[in-house]
């Protein structure tokens, strides 16, 4: 085990970078470019899949917080907490880089359509979840409050995803290079492999996430032995 | 029933993160007895009393009030344990009636209103009856609170710092109170810093510091001098 | 069974608690009335038909004046500390939770069942024909609203900046609800049969049953110490 | 076609420079606190209960 553990910090980021390069070189060179919007179409493939995985993340918040109100260990919390800021790092990739990608093809910064604000609506949701961590001071209580909004949060999900789509009709026609529906299979491709690249990346920024979680909170407990100390 | 003791407690811990708050108290109780905890700020005192009525959960250890466990049958021990702490838990916008009322109804206890008047009738507030308790002076509040505490004629009673914020006169109202309590042979655990009002009502006596009990005397032993040295040592023990 | 009766004396006592000095419902009725009017001097409604911003207009209001209740709802037991009170009585948090999400419940509908009438008035726009759908719609949306809103109203009343986290916390996780409810009153204000908002009053009756389920059952880890 | 690669351009450029910005942040928290915590091992005199 402690051979893995110390080759892990070299080896994860160079299979990290490897897969972004190869992903990068997917996305420009490999996939072809599509019919309407040319080139620019090709920020779909790390548009599209940060928001998968954006959703994947909440609800790895959702399971942890779940466990941490059942075994009532600190580890759920931390990597409920640690899940739920990458997943809104991966929900702020998804917001500018639609309008990003909206502009030059729709002519308008944003569009009110259903997968652009579904993440809207979660990054409001987890975004005030942070919130009630920073403004609660007992640490328990914290946990405990953040687990409750882990999994309020990881329920309202599916049904914000349900309720937009309605409200709003489906995602645009995204991807015809040669004409039938759905995806071409080439741009299928690449664009499965983006998600693998972005998953890597979840990965490893949880990686170096939980890790401090942990550190906060040995030294605050660090700190607290010191000022008892100190005050005796 | 009665054989068995009233509080029991094993190997008691409680922790805020690294720190213990209650760190391995042992303490065994009998019906009847009225036994006070003096401690300085921090040793831990009101952990142990949250603790013993189930607010707070233990990291470690066993507690047993009347034989039932506050964590697994915690609804039955609720109903006869009292709790008078120096915030009142009464709602200042009903008058003294309802609030009564509405815990008697909490309780499901039969006959609210006839069980309510008879306790306001006990701590000598029927004048006042049905005037808003924000209305009340601090000691006709504890008064108050504690015909709340024993509107359901708990077994055990807690008492935390009852007698802070309290004048002369409530003061003596309130040990009045107490001593009636006690002579109705009702259980009663005190955690105060009033040394003077504790060592007189109980019947036993404790020193608390960082989260032990490091003392445990009937009080039928100490004098008020002989306690205050005794608390001064343990206390500064800690502090050195 | 005795965790409703349960549900129902704490249900009473607040209402009792609001009856006797009308602080919540006067707060949530002036509010109301006040962003009536606001919204009279944005809109220029000789132009927009009323039947299409009335919806808008109605969930603004009601969502705005419901927070009011909401955190009111948790500072009357923080007085007193009367929450610990109800912890050491032989009560379920789940019943706590009831009652309290119930007295919620009653004062955002009395709200509702005031400014109803008097927003047909301000707009004249004709309501009455269409009372009942529309008390269908209020029903389920509120409840939602409420049954969120008190589980987050329990939490916000003890962190700091509850007044702000309340708010943030109840309008992001309460957007389908919000949703489903423009959408049913608008098919109601329009005169079109219930039948075509089906598809909205699933969603709502869904959000009402998942979240009122879940509050109900991690209310114990809000209110405890 | 031309002024549409600014976008895609941007939209890239954004992603890594925000990851990076984010990776950094959390490199120099992590680097800060495991100062601080050696550093208050040291002054209470205990030996660290086994490095984790």
């Amino acid at each position: 085990m402690n051979g893995i553990k110390r080759a892990l910090p070299v080896v994860l980021p160079m299979i990290l970078f490897a897969l972004v390069v190869k992903g990068l070189y997917g996305a420009f060179f490999e996939a072809p470019t599509e019919i309407q919007m040319g080139d620019v179409q090709r920020i779909f493939y790390f548009h599209a899949p940060a928001g998968i995985v954006a959703f994947l993340a909440f609800g790895v918040t959702g399971v942890a917080s779940f466990l941490y109100l059942w075994r009532k260990s600190l580890i759920f919390d931390v990597v409920a907490y640690a899940s739920a800021e990458v997943g809104l790092i991966f929900c702020t990739i998804v917001l500018v880089t639609g309008p990003l990608w909206a502009r030059p093809v729709w002519g308008t910064w944003w569009t009110w359509e259903a997968r652009l604000t579904t993440t809207l609506a979660l990054w409001l949701i987890y975004a005030s979840y942070i919130l009630v961590r920073r403004y609660t001071d007992n640490r328990d209580q914290q946990a405990r409050f953040a687990a409750v909004l882990g999994i309020v949060g990881a329920l309202d999900v599916p049904i914000v995803y349900r309720s937009i789509t309605w409200w709003r009709g489906l995602h645009p026609v995204v991807l015809k290079a040669s004409g039938g529906g759905g995806l071409d299979p080439e741009m299928r491709s690449v664009f499965l492999f983006c998600i693998i690249v972005y998953l890597t990346l979840y990965a490893c920024l949880m990686a170096v996430r939980i890790p401090i979680g942990c550190a906060e909170d040995e030294i605050a407990g660090l700190r607290e032995i010191l000022a008892r100390r100190r005050r005796a | 029933m009665a054989a068995e003791a009233a509080i029991e407690v094993r190997n008691l811990r409680r922790s805020f993160g690294p720190l213990p708050a209650v760190d391995g108290v042992d303490l065994v109780v009998r019906p009847g007895q009225f036994i006070t905890i003096f401690g300085p700020n921090g040793a831990g005192k009101t952990t142990l009393l949250r603790l013993l009525c189930g607010l707070l959960k233990p990291t470690q250890g066993e507690i047993r009030l009347m034989g039932l466990s506050p964590l697994k049958n915690g609804r039955e021990v609720k109903r006869r344990i009292g709790f008078i702490a120096h915030s009142p838990f009464l709602y200042g916008g009903l008058s003294a009636r309802e609030n009564l009322i509405f815990y008697a109804r909490l309780y499901s206890l039969p006959g609210a209103a006839e069980r309510a008047s008879e306790r306001l009738r006990e701590v000598g507030l029927m004048t006042r009856a049905d005037d808003p308790v924000r209305t009340f002076s601090r000691g006709m509040q504890q008064r108050l609170t504690i015909a709340r505490a024993l509107l359901h004629d708990p077994e055990v009673v807690f008492l935390d710092e009852p007698y802070t914020g309290l004048d002369q006169q409530a003061s003596r109202m309130l040990r009045s109170l107490l001593d009636a309590i006690r002579g109705r042979g009702r259980t009663v655990l005190m955690v105060t810093h009033n040394l003077e009002e504790g060592l007189e009502l109980s019947s036993r006596v404790a020193i608390m510091s960082r989260g032990r009990i490091v003392e445990d005397r009937p009080a039928s032993d100490l004098t008020r001098v002989q306690l205050e040295t005794l608390y001064a040592a343990k206390v500064e023990a800690w502090t050195s | 069974m005795d965790l409703l009766r349960k549900a129902c004396v704490i249900w009473l006592k607040d209402l009792r608690l609001e009856w006797r000095t009308l602080d919540s419902i006067s707060g949530m009725f002036f509010f109301s009335l006040l962003v009536l009017v606001i919204f009279n001097f944005t809109f220029d409604f000789t132009v927009v038909d009323f039947k299409d911003l009335g919806p808008g207009v109605l969930w603004v209001t009601f969502t705005f004046a419901g927070i009011l209740a909401l955190s009111h709802s948790f500072v009357i037991e923080k007085e007193g500390d009367c929450m610990q009170g109800l912890l050491l009585s032989p009560v379920d948090p789940g019943a706590i939770y009831l009652g309290k999400m119930l007295s919620n419940l009653t004062l955002i509908l009395g709200v509702e069942i005031i400014l109803v009438p008097l927003t047909s008035v301000l707009f004249n726009y004709p309501i009455w024909g269409k009372l009942p759908a529309l008390a269908a719609v209020l029903g389920v949306s509120t409840l939602g609203f409420a049954g969120v809103g008190t589980l987050l109203g329990a939490m916000t009343a003890r962190t700091r900046r509850g007044e702000v986290l309340l708010p943030l916390l109840l309008f992001s996780i309460c957007i389908p609800i919000i949703i489903a409810a423009v959408q049913t009153t608008k098919v109601v204000m329009q005169g079109r049969p219930l039948g075509d908002a089906r598809e909205w009053f699933i969603i709502g009756a869904a959000f009402d049953a998942i979240f009122v389920t879940a509050a109900y059952l991690t209310f114990e880890y809000v209110i405890e110490e | 076609m031309k002024e549409n690669f600014i976008y895609l351009f941007g939209a890239y450029t954004f992603i890594w420079i925000l990851l990076a910005v984010y990776l950094g942040v959390l490199m120099k928290k992590q680097r800060s606190i495991r100062r601080e915590i050696d550093a208050i091992k040291a002054r209470l005199g205990e030996t660290s209960r086994g490095d984790r």
